[in-house]
């Protein structure tokens, strides 16, 4: 078996990786879904419970000043770790998923007009899809899709086209059909496209149109630096990099902050509550009303520090190796077929593809009867499954503790797979 | 290399060579049913005289899983009525539930789906076909 | 030192009990703000990461369907306790708040026309006041107040008179300013008063009013059961069930599940996605966008096994010993002020007061110099505390490991506040 | 029984004998602050005659800490210009913010507040007379 230095170093850290899975050792490879949790990020959340557990901001005691440090630290600690200039950017949501609706419900809503429009891309996940569906019904306007490289016919290189940007942006200022915003990933969680963020936002505002970032696959696989790449919003998960599930973030600039109307309405996000009406807090407490994930700050903050620790280049390197090697592997079969960049440039370890004529269900459940676990679906991209031609995918996606041998047990069981379905 | 246990010979067999598949020309019941999840899909067309099935089909775009079921349930409905048909799914759906693992006679030909029931995640894909057979009967009351 | 059969056997339970603060050992009595949590809640959360820690509903490998089945079963286990038909009525939100504001925006706002009202009491907790403001000003309606008994003046027994709310709503109908909500809470979280819910459903009802109900403060204290009230909507926090941060629940009933539009989009919720429109996923999924912090389901539903395991009737009736104790000990002083019932009536054990001349800022201080936690301010409930003709107060509020001695240590900090500032 | 640490004397001298308490008639200057998590008021009154505060008095609804603090802060502006205070304003700040124990010279007069700067949700608490302070400062730039 063959094991990185990287990996021979974290995979203690992961007590789920000792599990057995029918008899054989867990080979997780669905990062991209949710990632495993180190020691250190369990263990902040139970030294939370245990030892500071109380509500935060509102309390004079000991135990709800610390708990209100602990919170406020945490958002310290993850305005450093992507480049914000101070913690007052730093919103908590519960996921990427509410940290976009955020977006779309208390900055789009308001401004959207009818016959405007939101430029979304092909490869985006619902979650930055189907918000940007709703509030433009809500206000007349429309989505309007940058496409996928080529632009028409099924298959891609999974890449989007600068100069295709370019184009679109300039068109509709012709049709002078505003575009209010830019909504694009900035690594796919299908086609593991990385996107060139810093250049489409500077693209987009050339044209005065502001960019938010969903940066759910990109946290946990390189560094971010929000002020380099000077978008407008970026949302996140904790649970996809080795954080609590039930903890999300948003960060968003200044001008769009003072942009920005309530988004739900409760404790914390107040000013002065009258019997009709209130006024409200300032950012970023105006929106998060009810009591926060508190425990679940500390455990992101544990898992911000983990990732630090390890290493972001070491991670992207070991991440790199994984990919090329992946990439070798899938060039030997004829009948698999690959989506997304076919080399490691603007590519990283989330890899979907198709054993011609097995379902990827099929393929999924056979490689769980070997211990893997890859996820078999559209995976929250109807549209871009649409786009390729096909309904469903099975895809593997690289954590930082995956080994070159679990990629190696991925093409025996489809092996085994084409014996089954195929023979 | 040992066929894991989730792919019994039976569901191959009717994985691979499925029993009436296809769609018919002029049918007296059509459904569909779609599968969130995974984006499967699934069309059931009836032919049906006083009550009894008396042809049918099913278009599948699914797991084998879910083309197998289809095609058990193309081979138990025929020459039923629409009424006994959907008894039987319901009998079927709540074998599905429950916990044990006795399973109705009625349902003998199905049991290579039914004992695959601790795979939750495998229960919609087992009752796409089902779901459709469903609709027919609620289309055929109304 | 006394201590109740009750107390005794589940102090050991919770390990943040053995800290202590500035010399003294902790006596937490914050519960309204937020709960402690026993080993069984901490220990089923680190389970759940060492264990089966997977994204839900969409994987089909072993892990997936682990963690599909932790949070369906906790869904069951939620839908029991409360008393709800069954599981499909329970939707899981990230608390209290984001429950009511759900409803605001999922239910009430596509309803809610120009003129039309929305009936609050004035001991709402501002999440169950702000989101009725904000989707009341997006509709042109208005709020309408069921007041606190008497009508006028500051003093107030903390109760809702029946009576006027049968008035409120006849007027309303003769008026033609048609009703659409009754929001009122189970426990109020100031005042300590139990309103009694089945009888408010019947008369709202009578008059074709739905009602929600705030149970945030009654989960922890009283048996609920939602088909026996018959309410329409029940909003609680996982945190203040001695539950995990970042988890909360939404009952409701099927007609109002059949006729709430969307509320965030996403993963999880839809059924096809389109270009430029989306279908939907039946409930409870529709309202579920997003990763679901299934972790924090599984300490839920270790939370409410715990209750059920010590059983509300004790808890109650320990809280009721506290309660007459309190309130004995609240009798003894000229100078302290209680709000709320005067005695166990109608009552449950959340009490706030004021000591007359201290700012109750310093009277929490100097009590947390005792190791005594309790809250000073407006406990998110403005309009009450106007009502009651104060800008703030103290609280304390029982949990089921407090104790008569810990009530004590109150009133003897409380001598040191008045030697300190009033000497 | 000892006086817990956090009321030193000092502090409730001023907390309970406040200077400069009140309003003035007819302020050149004037400006509320509030505290949203308590519901605390306070209004800052000044007359200032060529940039220099001539008058100075606080109307408080607050804790002691709040009191105090506002005591503090009016007899330490008093005949200082309105520049120069709200300098100090910027400088008390910042040493509540940091980590150090080190304090300025020219806030002697407040340590007995800096001092408490571990219980950070008191911190509002002393900045709200600031508050107003840098309101008033800023209301007279423009
Ligand atoms: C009566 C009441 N309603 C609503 C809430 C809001 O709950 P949460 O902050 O958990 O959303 C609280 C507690 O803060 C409460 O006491
Ligand atoms: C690219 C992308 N965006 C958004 C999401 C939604 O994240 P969450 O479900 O944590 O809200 C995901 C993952 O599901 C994702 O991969």
């Amino acid at each position: 078996m063959q094991i990185s230095p990287l990996t021979a170093k974290v995979r203690d850290d992961f007590p789920i990786l000792k599990r057995k899975i029918n008899g054989h050792p867990l080979a997780y490879l669905d990062n991209a879904a949710t990632t495993q949790k180190p020691n250190c990020v369990i263990d902040a959340q139970v030294r939370f419970y245990e030892n500071h557990n109380s509500n935060v901001s509102r309390g004079v005691y000991t135990l709800a000043e610390e708990a209100t440090d602990i919170y406020e630290e945490g958002r310290e600690i993850i305005a450093k770790f992507i480049g914000a200039a101070d913690s007052g950017k730093i919103i908590f949501s519960s996921g990427t998923t509410e940290s976009i609706n955020l977006v779309a419900s208390a900055w789009a809503q308001p401004k959207l007009k009818t016959g405007e429009r939101i430029m979304v891309t092909e490869m985006e996940h619902h979650s930055n899809l189907v918000p940007w569906q709703l509030v433009a019904q809500n206000c007349g306007a429309e989505l309007v899709y940058w496409p996928l490289n080529p632009e028409s016919g099924n298959s891609s290189d999974g890449r989007l086209d600068l100069q295709k940007l370019d184009e679109l942006l300039a068109e509709s200022v012709k049709l002078k059909r505003k575009i209010r915003l830019l909504t694009v990933t900035a690594v796919s969680n299908v086609l593991g496209t990385v996107n060139p963020i810093a250049e489409i936002v500077k693209i987009a505002h050339a044209h005065g149109v502001p960019v938010l970032v969903d940066a759910a696959q990109a946290v946990a696989r390189m560094s971010i630096d929000v002020s380099a790449w000077d978008c407008d919003f970026l949302a996140f998960s904790g649970h996809k990099i080795y954080g609590p599930t039930g903890i999300g973030v948003l960060y968003a600039k200044h001008e769009r902050l003072e942009e920005m109307h309530p988004f739900q309405g409760g404790g914390g996000m107040i000013r002065q509550v009258g019997r009709q009406t209130s006024t409200w807090a300032d950012a970023p407490q105006k929106f998060e009303a009810g009591t926060p994930p508190v425990a679940e700050v500390s455990g992101l903050a544990a898992a911000v520090g983990y990732l630090s620790d390890v290493g972001l280049p070491e991670i992207q390197q070991h991440e790199l190796e994984l990919t090329t090697h992946a990439l070798k592997r899938f060039a030997e079969f004829k009948d698999l077929e690959l989506y997304g960049p076919p080399e490691t440039i603007d590519r990283s370890g989330v890899l979907s593809f198709n054993l011609q004529n097995v379902h990827p269900h099929d393929v999924a459940q056979v490689l769980d009867e070997s211990g893997i676990a890859v996820r078999a679906g559209h995976h929250c991209t109807q549209v871009l499954h649409k786009r390729l031609g096909i309904a469903a995918s099975v895809r593997m996606s690289f954590g930082l503790y995956n080994e070159i041998s679990e990629i190696d047990r991925i093409f025996s069981a489809l092996d085994q797979a084409r014996n089954i379905f195929l023979a | 290399m040992t066929t894991p246990s989730i792919y019994r010979d039976l569901l191959l067999e009717h994985a691979r060579h499925p029993k009436n598949s296809g769609r018919l020309e002029s049918p007296d019941l059509r459904a569909s049913a779609f599968n969130p999840l995974c984006g499967d899909e699934l069309e059931l067309t009836l032919t049906v005289s006083e009550g009894t099935i008396q042809d049918c089909k099913t278009q599948v775009r699914g797991c084998s899983i879910c083309q197998a079921s289809a095609s058990m349930m193309s081979e138990l409905i025929l020459t039923k009525t629409l009424q006994e048909a959907a008894n039987i799914s319901q009998v079927f759906t709540e074998s599905l539930q429950k916990d044990t693992e006795e399973i109705a006679e009625s349902l003998d030909s199905l049991r290579p789906l039914i004992v695959l029931k601790k795979h939750r995640s495998r229960i919609k894909c087992m009752k796409l076909a089902w779901d459709a057979l469903e609709d027919c009967a609620r289309q055929n009351q109304t």
